[in-house]
């Protein structure tokens, strides 16, 4: 039986950066902080805060589903697809019918059940997701724009309705749609860490073979799993919408690779069997707030592509190496080093 | 009479997506030209890549139709090997959205590069500014991009006049979901509040939320100038509340109308070399009301 | 070949579990041929046989991981539905398994894998964590292995070492009390005192009047503590008889000399 | 010991269909053939596959790279970035400078050494290649858009020149990359089959832990393998440049979506481990003709992308279901149930 | 508590391998503690201890799996250098080990694991298909266990049972001739023949005038066939002594006393 060593120096500083979420929010914090100092004009005002807080729900919605989605060991790239249908249901019904919360329900049911249609495919085709959720991103987008006829819609006229007000309206300055957000993802780690469901989802990403022998119904809860991915997705169309009082027939499709970057730089790991959903709400902020405070610091035209991607490269390091330097080959090499010599 | 009963194959190159805002209209304005005349009208979408309607356009030839419909955002030089094999098999090219400046061919479009230069000259006059204002400007400056033809036009006239230019390059993900410039603006008017206007020339989404980024920042109504292009239903609200100063048309419909149809006019009659430039009119408060109902149909 | 061809339903006590003519076939491979076999209420099974004789793929049909290809199967004398039998319904049907491929997930800590797929959680699912680490703690502590500091329940199985792992394995299998407790070779990577415990385990399954299938290559064990056992050979029960009725002698030679007898059918492929 | 049944008939079609590749290559014949009946004018010349082998090779040659990428666990989407990268160097080189052959040395030279700068990030630092080629992609993309201005290039002239007979001209009507992609597929399959790094590569992609233990130099081994994706890249970039004569900012960025379907329409599985190569040729060649197929088919402009969808489903799961009618769930369900009523 | 602590580099004939004061902690956990060892050509070395001991762990700091975190190694007198020290490396010291988890890539046919790490290949890196299968093959079926037709050099290891998975990878161990030859649990899983084979085939090794570490926790089994028996326990040595100077029953008195002479340090945390 092995011993804890006596003399290892309990660290309380890394301690404190064990508990989930805490190095990714020093690195936020960090690049805040840099942009205060780079644009203090646009970083030391509210209003660029609460310009984020009102465009970043959608996306860290959808990334926190994805996690779920990851965490199981799969992957989805359709949901730029239902986020747009969802959006669509919801702007035609209000508007050519005045419906406002039957409108609501009719979208997240719209995307509950292409998300149950994308479990379905994975499930019983035996498709891997990515491929599987890549062709549905196609068929369901295809699908859209012949029932909408490639038109967009404008809602104007919703702002100030109750179903506005609850959703994207604003406490003071505030978005309400960020404290739903934050509402989802308490109740994503919550299905993650504490409930049954999420337990099952660990152990599928884990090992399919361990999964199946310890009585997990792999498939059920893949198709669940799925199912939640596009009610969230949806739920993401619908603030989206409601945020912009507008649907696009492309709605969503941005959010392909900022979604993706940000699961990834929330620390997830894409091997499955682990999640981190404070990592994915922070990796939402960070990649939302890397263009504005680059372009905000007046980094000079096609530069800001270009650190974009050094930044992301740096937040993922760092968040690494607060954890535990040893995740960095680079730095335990080094440190490797130094102790020898 | 005759040259209802076409029957001709052409093949079009419609730009970005099916149903897509930009290419809607063209979509619909080539199907009813089509529909009218009795062209079997095949349809190509290339998501805007240059790349892609390179081989789109070989694609077409291949299958040997009577006429073909491009863009030319891949410029005259890598379109010359497609445009003289065309000539040699005797198919009928016409283009639309971009023009390629010295081949003759058909073109229905804006004139891009007016185009840009008129949505400057239009937020210069109605939005008074003067020489020295810091004027910015959102759109595409690579070069083969959509738009960036029209970008240069702005950018050109906005200098030749005396204002003060930023540009800022528009990202993949922005131009797919135009909420995602809305940060990346207020950040911007929040860090230059000397700003006077923003210009985005060429992409109906993200002049749709001018509106919203004047919101956000804590601009009134007329203090920033914004002026864009394409009209959209949202774009409409923002003329209405008077964020939005002018909206620059370039009526795709007619681009596609007239693509089918002179295609089918040249193949008849050899009636060729015909240019037009589909728009130069705008939106503004004057006209936003008679503008509104053509939007809804996606014709305009 | 098997010993027990003729149906015995005619006993007072049913069967826990009877399986008839059941084969499995992977592709062109056939693991398991023509087995029929039944496990008493209140007996132990030793489970023996050849590398690859199929004991593995005999346990798996039975407690749902894998589907028969042909036969059927009863638990305590329904018929079981193949298609909808699986690993949720044998604990149901109060069957317990240590299987011999590790069965836990590694990078999840100890005491998830000590409930998953049966987690103590509330009406609405979710699960309490706190009495699943305190009882998950005790067992480790008080029956398998685990006395030290290095190691707490929330270490994630990744880290433990092999024997620690087939601690929890069968850890798990003491703590839900089953009517039949299958054991594929759990005595693997244990040290000396741990294997005692197993047995000793194995001895108050039959005390408790529960039944037990034991598989073991160690044949001194399986003698020790087994009621009946059941020699597999190629897919087939090539002996199933009473402990009683063979020394440990007898059997080790019956066991070296099941392939002169039975020379390998055909090794050209 | 197990038994081969004696009476398990062994089929010879199931058999054929065991061999690598048979499967995919029955799926692209009956989508040809589909394609022939629907649209005989273009499909029933053969101009249309001049096209297809004139415009095929650059994706190919990426999603052969691609394949081993994915064998070994591991992913890259740096690639777009890295096609126009090289294309860039060429233009310039052979524009400004006048180089031919050099400026094929240094377009491969350059992709390779950015392939090889992936590989330090994602060895070094440590960051799952996902995330890390994601960064890259925008890191050299915006770099790229820096150096050259946002300009675009054309190289008419280049028409004619050894260099453009060489990799690009006609032989008969025949379009000489595509040979060219075939040799590189040719070489692919050596070195994944038959190579000491393609076994490397196999086993890391199976277990990074067994990988280890069995003594492959796991770290070097990653290094070498985006180094190959990088040169692999280039070389797509330097065909494309040479067929189109020009180079455009966004070259590559189409590709993204394209290369991962091809590859995993060709059956190479997410988890790593195992790659069909053949299988990849004939997913390029899949994903190239849908939708020329559908367009010349004259399917009305906005059902293309839910067709498009559509035939990826039924391509991955026919070629599941040829080699092995259990892979298909459903099928197996079906299958069973036939079996037992 | 080690009984080597003097350094005994003065005996005429160099061990083969040395660790002197050898450490490894994974975090806070002290998997291996100032442990001094050395293996001597031609011995048979029994190493136990019970589970979690730190067995494995010496053997992976041994072979260049893990880094050790204090103290030095010699292979042959030779100071390793820890950095640059991998399994690769020891393969070239001829060092063979087989591992206690599995070693074998799941989705790679037999004859890729057999050679795997050290391919036959010609000048240019390309591997001898042909020839790597037709040694796998046949070592595969002449020394441990493969005889039936059910399984081919190219059958992936996701496909064997237990055992035979154990049988690939001694007999990779036995194929590649090596100086020392590590085996952690070697007979796990294996029927009572085959560990037979693996007992000869540790007789053929001392015969052979090379040397082994046999971690095994059949007592039994390390006492037949051991020259000399190291024990560990929470990660040091515990007894270091040749295995004539016990008996079998003293052996398993001395472990069975282990833990009532050194009570668990601090079992609070
Ligand atoms: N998934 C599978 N696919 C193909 N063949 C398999 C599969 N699983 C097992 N087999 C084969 O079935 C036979 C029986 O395997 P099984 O695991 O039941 O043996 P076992 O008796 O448990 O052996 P051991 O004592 O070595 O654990 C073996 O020859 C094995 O190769
Ligand atoms: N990667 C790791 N991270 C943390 N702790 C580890 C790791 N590997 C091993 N340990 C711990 O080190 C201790 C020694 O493990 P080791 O595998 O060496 O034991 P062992 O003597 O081989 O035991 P067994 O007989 O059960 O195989 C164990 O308590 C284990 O929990
Ligand atoms: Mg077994
Ligand atoms: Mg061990």
């Amino acid at each position: 039986m092995a011993h804890a060593d006596k003399s290892a120096p309990s660290n309380p500083v890394a301690a404190f950066f064990k508990i989930e979420g805490t190095a990714i929010a020093l690195v936020f914090a960090l690049l805040v902080i840099l942009f205060m100092l780079t644009a203090p004009r646009a970083f030391l005002g509210y209003r660029v805060y609460m310009s984020f807080m009102a465009n970043v729900p959608p996306p860290m919605i959808i990334a926190l589903g994805l996690t779920l989605v990851v965490v199981a060991g799969e992957m989805d790239l359709s949901f730029p697809s239902v986020v747009a249908f969802a959006s669509y249901v919801f702007c035609i019904l209000y508007q050519d019918y005045n419906w406002t919360w039957l409108a609501l329900i009719a979208a997240l049911a719209t995307g509950t059940v292409m998300g149950f249609i994308n479990g379905l495919v994975v499930t019983k085709l035996g498709i891997p997701s990515l491929i599987a959720t890549l062709a549905m991103l196609f068929l369901w987008g295809g699908l859209l724009t012949v029932i909408s006829n490639g038109a967009s819609l404008a809602i104007p006229q919703i702002v100030g309705d109750p179903i506005q007000v609850v959703f994207a309206g604003r406490l003071g300055p505030l978005p309400v749609q960020f404290f739903w957000a934050l509402g989802v993802a308490v109740l994503v780690w919550m299905i993650l860490n504490r409930h049954r469901f999420g337990e099952s989802l660990l152990f599928i990403g884990d090992s399919l073979k361990v999964a199946k022998v310890v009585g997990i119904p792999i498939e059920r809860e893949k198709i669940k799993l799925f199912t939640l991915m596009g009610l969230l997705s949806a739920f993401a169309g619908v603030l989206l919408t409601l945020e912009t009082t507008t649907y696009f027939a492309q709605a969503g499709m941005g959010y392909l690779l900022i979604v993706v970057a940000a699961v990834f730089i929330g620390g997830t790991s894409i091997f499955g069997g682990s999640g981190k959903i404070v990592g994915t709400v922070f990796g939402s902020l960070i990649v939302a707030i890397i263009e504005a405070g680059l372009v905000a610091s007046g980094v000079a035209g096609f530069w800001t592509r270009f650190y974009i991607g050094l930044v992301f490269i740096v937040s993922v390091t760092m968040n690494a190496a607060i954890e535990d330097p040893d995740k960095v080959p680079l730095l335990k090499d080094l440190r490797a080093r130094v102790k020898r010599y | 009479q005759e040259a209802a009963d076409s029957g001709l194959t052409m093949y079009f190159q419609m730009g970005g997506n099916p149903g897509d805002t930009a290419t809607l209209a063209r979509e619909l304005g080539a199907r009813e030209a089509a529909r009218i005349l009795k062209v079997n009208l095949i349809e190509q979408h290339s998501g805007w890549d240059p790349q892609k309607m390179l081989v789109q356009a070989s694609e077409a030839l291949a299958a040997a139709p009577d006429a073909i419909a491009i863009m030319g955002h891949p410029g005259v030089a890598a379109m010359t090997p497609f445009l003289n094999k065309a000539k040699e098999e005797g198919v009928v090219v016409v283009l639309t959205d971009t023009n390629l400046p010295g081949t003759g061919l058909n073109y229905f479009g804006a004139d891009s590069y007016g185009a840009g230069r008129n949505l400057a000259d239009l937020a210069v006059k109605d939005g008074k500014l003067k020489a020295g204002d810091k004027v910015l400007v959102y759109g595409a400056f690579i070069e083969g991009a959509a738009g960036a033809i029209t970008a240069k036009g702005t950018v050109d006239y906005l200098k030749e006049n005396g204002l003060g230019v930023e540009t800022l390059q528009w990202t993949q993900e922005a131009v797919l979901d135009p909420s995602l410039s809305v940060p990346v603006l207020v950040a911007y008017l929040e860090s230059n509040p000397d700003t006077k206007a923003i210009l985005v020339p060429g992409h109906g989404g993200v002049t749709a939320v001018l509106a919203k980024v004047l919101k956000d920042a804590g601009k009134k109504p007329g203090e920033v100038t914004a002026a864009g292009f394409d009209i959209s239903s949202a774009s409409i609200q923002g003329v209405k509340d008077g964020y939005i100063t002018a909206v620059l048309d370039q009526q795709p419909y007619l681009q596609g109308f007239y693509g089918v149809l002179s295609a089918v006019l040249q193949k008849k009659y050899g009636l060729g070399n015909t240019q037009m430039f589909t728009s130069t009119g705008s939106m503004t408060k004057d006209n936003v009301e008679l503008l509104e109902a053509l939007v809804k149909t996606g014709i305009r | 070949m098997s010993s027990q061809a003729t149906s015995n339903q005619a006993t007072p006590s049913t069967p826990i579990v009877r399986l008839e003519n059941v084969g499995k076939q992977y592709g062109k491979v056939v693991s398991l041929k023509n087995v029929t076999l039944e496990i008493g209420s209140n007996e132990i099974v030793g489970l023996i046989g050849d590398n690859g004789a199929g004991k593995s793929t005999l346990i798996k049909v039975l407690t749902g991981v894998e589907p028969p290809s042909s036969g059927t199967l009863y638990v305590r004398g329904q018929k079981i539905d193949a298609a909808s039998y699986t690993v949720k319904e044998a604990h149901k049907l109060r069957i317990e398994t240590v299987y011999q491929d590790s069965s836990l997930g590694e990078k999840q800590p100890l005491w998830r894998n000590f409930f998953v797929g049966r987690p103590l959680t509330n009406r609405l699912g979710f699960i309490d964590v706190k009495a699943e680490k305190r009882v998950a703690d005790q067992i480790m502590r008080s029956t398998i292995g685990f006395r030290g500091v290095g190691i707490s329940v929330d270490t994630p199985v990744s880290r433990l070492s092999g024997g620690e792992r087939q601690g929890v394995a069968i850890g798990r299998a003491m703590h839900f009390d089953s009517d039949l407790i299958v054991l594929d070779e759990p005595t693997v990577a244990l040290a000396l005192k741990e294997v005692q415990k197993v047995l000793d385990f194995i001895r108050s399954i039959k005390a408790g009047g529960r039944s037990c299938i034991y598989i073991e290559h160690n044949i001194h064990h399986v003698h020790e503590v087994c009621d009946r056992l059941v020699v597999m050979d190629r897919g087939e029960v090539a002996l199933d008889a009473p402990t009683s009725s063979m020394t440990y002698i007898e059997l080790t030679d019956f066991l070296m000399s099941l392939h002169s007898r039975r020379p390998a059918a055909g090794a050209s492929h």
